[in-house]
């Protein structure tokens, strides 16, 4: 016995040191290398832009990450239990029409808070749909989701035959341009209050941690007593209702809505998710990651443009930035 | 063949109130899995279920702990009638169950292993103090001393077994099946995993428990029920029963001396090893040789380092210094393709993740390392894998067929597969890490059969193993490891159970 | 005050007509010692929000804009007047939210005469495509309306097939028109609003090997599509100044930051272009 | 020992019958379901159309699907080992780029074949630099083959400066068009030819096997002596270079190339590969599925197509026909 007891000792010593650095590793799971690659991505730009760190240029990139990061939240809940949701861009041009159609004077008419209600049932309700494609007819996520992506597409479509609905409320597309208390507008702080609690849900909610657990192991999580199917179905409902939440923010952006929206939206919610140290098999993954990841898109595209980097070029280095952001982390866990 | 054997029917049957199994019946597709399981477990009582691989063991546990469902059969359970639907319906009536194969999330921490599915709250939000709190009392009381906090990912596979049992002892549950707890664990860790149990029962709580360590029955169990071929073909009524008769009882007929005689090695020494330290620190100048025909056993505690100096000598694992040589030639440690070139083979201590592809079929698990004989330059035809398969499944009695799915075998099966998958090229160095974890006596026979049937035909052979007895049993020589190095290497007339602890325990 | 630094907020790099605006623009501001700074929205609106913002905060003096689809085109607009940086419009504008100038072919006229000539070729009668280019945007309404105008002449035109691209490209054409090729065997006239997606429909034709002759139109006079042109690939295009488009762009730029004045609009002619008078805008674009 | 010798006697009867069904349970594993799908689809077109079963329109269906038939070839290898690649599209893009310019009179001018040469190298070498990505850094495919998209795509755009290249030598595009013995023009012949020759591969050479063994557990095929690593970075050059010969079917298709190429073909790809049965977690997947995935893909658009569905109500169709046909497998599957 003893000899063992005596093999384990280095780790359970220095606790305390241990235990800070532990939260901290909580809120950034598998990210630091990224976080770094986010603080020396914005160290680069603040040296060589003027304008980077301005508060001004820092308040538009988080306007302009609004949406994409809205929808990586629920993208997060999604991969964590193992999945992926292709659909997100087409719910949130479903979402978008749906509003529209409903609150815009040209058609419905039924005001446009019923609209943005109506919007986000939908949006919810694909969502849920996907959820039972996988758990009740047991097709893989990538199928069920794929498969939803143009069926959502294709309503979104419908619903105006094509074209877009253009003007809205001043109070609505106010929600994204007014900066309250000088700096925040309320859809950005709609995004940050939504991460902030998803990441609390996710760490101290034990249906949170049940998520990680159904990631890990499907399997493992079922044989514990954990409700599979009712979780998974859940996670997609609200992935759904949180791209229609995008569209809404997307919507008030632009002052439109548009049934061709969000097209390809969701490799970029998927890249921001995984390049936040996410694993696609499921189980690894924090909020914070994700934040981080959405903020290396973000800052990235934005510093390129304060450079004035021709857009052909711009795609090489994001290419490039995206590797070696994960990179850095990759050759720090084979180093361990 | 088959011995008749008569049943002594249990006077109690029915009128207690703990559990009770009659006529379960289960087949997976067209396979026949049980045709009648029946035996009760009263309260406050052990009871040992036994049975050759693929008697069907897992299968009744996973029934009455509601992972599967029984095609016909009762259960009563505290006096009613007792059909879980699911795991969480079991847990909630409770009864829990540590699964033979580790059933754990390596990317939750240590204490959120051991309150899975049923997290501790406070105010609707998660208490990791008391999750850790109660995950540390409970594992040390196992002997395991790790940070709760830790990875599961991180620990070793004793160590995560322990965190398995700690997971079902804080089930709070009435009764709790055990399949092969200590498959993995050294008899330190078995002997406190006794004192939990014996505790528990006191309690009133029952047990059953499964195990292919025979000699440990005794110690822990009350009654002993045996099954073989998807019935109950024996009930004991005590546990203390000659371990002979129960082989008997498992296998159909008896079983003759266990270990096979071992011939003289020859002078002409195979492998050698210098100095070899790994790059991790696990072990360090650990200088060694085995000559042709020589089984040397390698003997330690649990974490030893005996599982990482075999890893890279076989090229598994990186090392820091130190060479290995085959036939006086040095082999490059780049990896396992060139140790397999050289002459090298290893059966790895983890089957599952290491040693099989679930879901591929046992034909192609063999054929995996075996290309020459399956392929004819390059090309392979199914039939050739078939071939090859299906001898291999014969030759160490494999219950399955060549396309069956590696994953739908029994534990013990699944470890004969890579034997099988080894044995067939031939190699000049075999190495086998725990090979007979979880392998049930008969096969364990044929298994030693096997390994010193390579020693005779010349090969050098090396045997990891936390079984003493089986080190001893089957080894030319026995080296002992401790924290990393080398303690020494007994000859077979030194080496006995007291002289190897010395060693394994400086 | 003095214009030092320019930014161009393209819709989509990938249609060759933007490309050779923006080459134009680059070329001409570079002779006038004008920084330049491009953005490629490459057809998604909310992008293009994004990439305006981004120019403003860089400090440009002028704004030159390309609206990439029908959606966003009033809120860059409004955010640039907000800094007080004046917008000069290309190709498309917004209803809402003009700019300081519109500087862009006149769709109408040129679809028309386009419209006018192929159906004429095609001997006035027969089933017709249409290829449209991306939903809503300026010129694609225009086109359809000309075009709509000068069918109004020939009742025994039919159109069987219409369908709407998103990125004007060539291979879209193609798989557009394979389509509806397929549901209507007997197609002999196809209008493709852009050069990129009647060079797609020409050779969705030529595969699909109907035998009789199918006559197409396209617009823009893209390098490439001249020099089809001139092969014979298809019939009849309307060239655009692009050229002439960037420099008066930049001009207007200039000529804004300094305080002047310019037109609200600008709308230049097309050239009807055939394989008679093709040759002169190959060697020379306008 | 005796004893379970005499066991395993059930278990070994049946075995003609099971050979024959084992050899197209290979073929198709795991693609019943998609299997039935496509005959059912092709025979509800045959009633309802009199066009879809003419010889004409099914060799057009062959021409359509070319494309997407030889990338998909590729994605199976990779999706076999457990990889992604999401690069393919881009990559087309820049092998057609490349040929173009190497090959074209108006650029560098050195005879098509060799600028077609110089086309698949470049690919091969996109597909190579994923793999190093992967086996190298450590980076998921997920994330290298991200990269690889960006910067391909970059570097496409980059050649023309973003121009398309049009008009090629007559017997280049009439390797797409003219119809050999009556009925099959050089690309579908091609494509043909390396969906048998990576049939027979997969299920005959010993290489083969071990893409399997790699996807089912890369740790077991390691310690087995399988040159995981190695294997792996020929994959994705295999996959990149299928990708650049599907860009110069597509310029002989389209007599054109354009840098903008092949977006989005990424998951039209993956999707017809699973749409056959292939898992992405790896190690199950069959070549004869992947062409199904295709077919049903290439069948179900020209089928709408000549049933003059609209194109909005075709993308809900095509995600409900998709949602079924995997279904019927999950279906079958589960019942077992
Ligand atoms: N899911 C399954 N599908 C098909 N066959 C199965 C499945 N699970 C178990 N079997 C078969 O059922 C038989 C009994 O298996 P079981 O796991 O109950 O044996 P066991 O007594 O626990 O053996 P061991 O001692 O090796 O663990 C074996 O032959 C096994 O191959
Ligand atoms: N996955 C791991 N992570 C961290 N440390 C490890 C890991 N595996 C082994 N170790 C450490 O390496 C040393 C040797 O472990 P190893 O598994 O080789 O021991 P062993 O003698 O084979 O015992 P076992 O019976 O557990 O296999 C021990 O100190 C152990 O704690
Ligand atoms: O007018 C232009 C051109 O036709 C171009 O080809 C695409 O975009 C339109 O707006
Ligand atoms: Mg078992
Ligand atoms: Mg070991």
């Amino acid at each position: 016995m003893s000899s063992h007891m005596s093999e384990a000792k280095p780790a359970t010593a220095t606790s305390v040191g241990d235990m800070r650095r532990s939260a901290a590793a909580f809120l950034f799971a598998g990210s630091r290398g990224p976080l770094i690659g986010l603080v020396l991505l914005c160290l680069v730009l603040s040296v060589s832009t003027d304008t980077f760190l301005t508060v001004r240029n820092i308040l538009n990139v988080m306007d302009q990450i609004t949406v994409i990061g809205i929808m990586a939240i629920g993208m997060t809940l999604v991969i964590l239990i193992g999945g992926i949701d292709l659909s997100v861009g087409s719910i949130l041009a479903i979402a978008m029409m749906v509003m529209g159609y409903v609150g815009h004077p040209d058609y419905m008419n039924l005001s446009l808070p019923v609209g943005i209600l109506a919007g986000l049932a939908v949006a919810a309700l694909c969502g849920l749909g996907s959820g039972l494609m996988i758990t009740a007819m047991g097709l893989p996520p990538f199928i069920a989701t794929l498969a939803m992506m143009s069926v959502a597409r294709g309503l979104a479509n419908i619903i105006t035959d094509g074209s877009q609905i253009v003007g809205f409320p001043d109070w609505f597309t106010s929600l994204s341009i007014v900066r309250h208390f000088g700096f925040v507008s309320l859809t950005v702080a709609l995004m940050i209050l939504l991460t902030v609690a998803t990441g609390i849900f996710l760490k101290y909610r034990a249906t949170g941690r049940n998520l990680y657990a159904i990631g890990g192991s499907p399997e493992v999580a079922r044989l514990s007593g954990i409700p599979v199917r009712r979780l998974t179905n859940w996670v997609y409902a609200v992935c759904g209702l949180l791209a229609g939440l995008a569209g809404v923010v997307l919507a008030a952006r632009l002052d439109s809505v548009q049934p061709s929206s969000g097209l390809g939206y969701e490799l970029d919610t998927i890249a921001a998710v995984v390049i936040g140290g996410a694993s696609l098999s499921g189980g690894v993954g924090s909020i914070g990651g994700t934040a981080v990841g959405v903020l290396i898109i973000g800052v990235l595209r934005n510093g390129l443009n304060l450079l004035g980097v021709s857009p052909f070029i711009q795609q090489i280095i994001i290419g490039v930035v995206i590797a070696l952001a994960v990179a850095t982390d990759a050759w720090k866990r084979r180093a361990k | 063949m088959t011995v008749p054997h008569t049943i002594r029917q249990d006077q109690t049957e029915g009128s207690h109130k703990g559990l009770s199994v009659a006529g379960l019946c289960k087949s997976f597709g067209p396979i026949r899995v049980l045709t009648d399981a029946s035996f009760d477990i009263r309260p406050g009582e052990v009871v040992a279920l036994l049975g050759e691989n693929g008697a069907g063991k897992s299968t009744v546990s996973n029934i009455i702990a509601g992972a599967f469902r029984p095609d016909s059969g009762t259960i009563s359970w505290q006096g009613e009638t007792y059909a879980p639907a699911s795991p969480a319906a079991a847990i909630e009536a409770g009864i829990g169950m540590i699964h033979q194969e580790l059933k754990l999330l390596p990317d939750l921490s240590v204490a959120e292993n051991v309150y899975v599915g049923r997290m501790l709250t406070r105010n609707g939000i998660v208490d990791r103090a008391a999750m850790n709190q109660n995950a540390s009392v409970q594992l040390r009381r196992l002997g395991l001393d790790v940070s709760p906090d830790q990875k599961v990912r991180t620990l070793r596979v004793a160590a995560q077994q322990q965190v398995e049992i700690a997971k079902a002892l804080t089930l709070n549950a009435r009764l709790l099946i055990f399949d092969e707890p200590t498959a993995a664990l050294g008899s330190a860790e078995t002997a406190l995993l006794f004192e939990q149990i014996r505790k528990l029962k006191a309690e009133g709580m029952s047990f059953l428990y499964i195990s292919h360590r025979l000699e440990e029955i005794a110690g822990i169990a009350d009654r002993i029920v045996v099954m073989r071929d998807g019935r109950v073909v024996a009930r004991h009524q005590t546990a203390d029963i000659p371990i002979r008769r129960i082989v008997e009882d498992m296998v159909g007929r008896s079983v003759d001396r266990m270990f096979p005689p071992l011939h003289p090695p020859a002078e002409r020494t195979v492998l050698d090893v210098r100095d070899l330290t790994s790059q991790d620190d696990s072990f360090q100048d650990v200088s060694f040789s085995v000559r042709a025909g020589e089984i040397l056993g390698i003997a330690g505690l649990i974490g030893a380092g005996r599982t990482e100096l075999v890893r890279a000598i076989t090229g598994a694992d990186a090392v820091s210094a130190g060479t290995v040589s085959v036939d006086g030639e040095v082999v490059r440690l780049d990896g396992p393709a060139a140790a397999i070139r050289a002459g090298m083979v290893l059966v790895p201590e983890d089957r599952k993740l290491q040693g099989v592809i679930l879901d591929q079929t046992i034909g192609e698990n063999l054929a995996l390392g075996n290309q020459d004989h399956v392929a004819s330059s390059g090309w392979i035809w199914p039939g050739a894998i078939k071939d090859f398969a299906e001898k291999s499944i014969a030759r160490l009695g494999i219950k399955g067929r060549h396309d069956q799915p590696a994953g739908k075998l029994s534990g013990g099966n699944q470890q004969k597969v890579v034997i099988a998958k080894w044995i067939a090229r031939p190699p000049k160095v075999f190495i086998l890490d725990e090979p007979t974890r979880g392998i049930d006596v008969g096969a364990r026979a044929a298994i030693y059969e096997v390994i010193a049937d390579l020693a005779r035909s010349g090969m050098a052979v090396i045997v990891v193993s936390s079984d003493l007895e089986e080190v001893l049993g089957l080894s030319h020589r026995v080296m002992v490891i401790s924290r990393g190095r080398q303690r020494g290497i007994l000859d077979r007339a030194e080496a006995n159970g007291v002289a190897v602890m010395e060693l394994a325990t400086s | 005050k003095d214009a030092k630094k320019i930014g161009l907020a393209v819709a989509n790099l990938q249609a060759n007509f933007f490309n050779q605006i923006k080459q134009s623009v680059e070329a001409y501001s570079k002779e006038k010692g004008i920084e330049v700074v491009t953005v490629d929205a490459k057809g998604d609106s909310a992008t293009q929000v994004s990439q305006v913002e981004d120019l403003l905060t860089q400090g440009i003096d002028a704004l030159i804009y390309i609206p990439a689809g029908a959606t966003a085109a009033s809120v860059p607009t409004k955010a640039a007047k907000a800094a007080g940086i004046p917008v000069i419009n290309v190709d498309r504008n917004a209803d809402g939210a003009p700019g300081d100038t519109f500087i862009a072919t006149d769709s109408v006229a040129s679809a028309k005469a386009v419209c006018d000539h192929i159906a004429k070729q095609a001997g006035g009668k027969g089933d017709m495509l249409i290829i449209h280019g991306q939903k809503g945007t300026t010129p694609e309404v225009d086109r359809s309306k000309g075009c709509g105008e000068a069918l109004a002449a020939y009742p025994d035109i039919k159109i069987v097939g219409e369908q709407w691209s998103q990125m004007w490209s060539q291979d879209e054409g193609f798989k557009l028109t394979q389509d509806l090729l397929q549901a209507n065997p007997s197609v002999s006239i196809i209008f493709a609003q852009a050069d990129g997606l009647a060079l797609g429909a020409a050779q969705a034709v030529k595969v699909a090997n109907t035998g009789s002759k199918v006559w197409i139109a396209g617009f823009d006079g893209d390098t490439a599509a001249l020099e089809a042109l001139q092969k014979g690939v298809f019939d009849v295009t309307a060239t655009q100044q692009t050229q002439g488009m960037g420099r008066m762009a930049v001009d207007a730029a200039i000529a804004l930051v300094s305080g002047g004045t310019v037109p609200a609009e600008q709308l230049q002619d097309a050239t009807l272009t055939t394989k008679d008078n093709v040759e002169g805008f190959i060697a020379n674009h306008p």
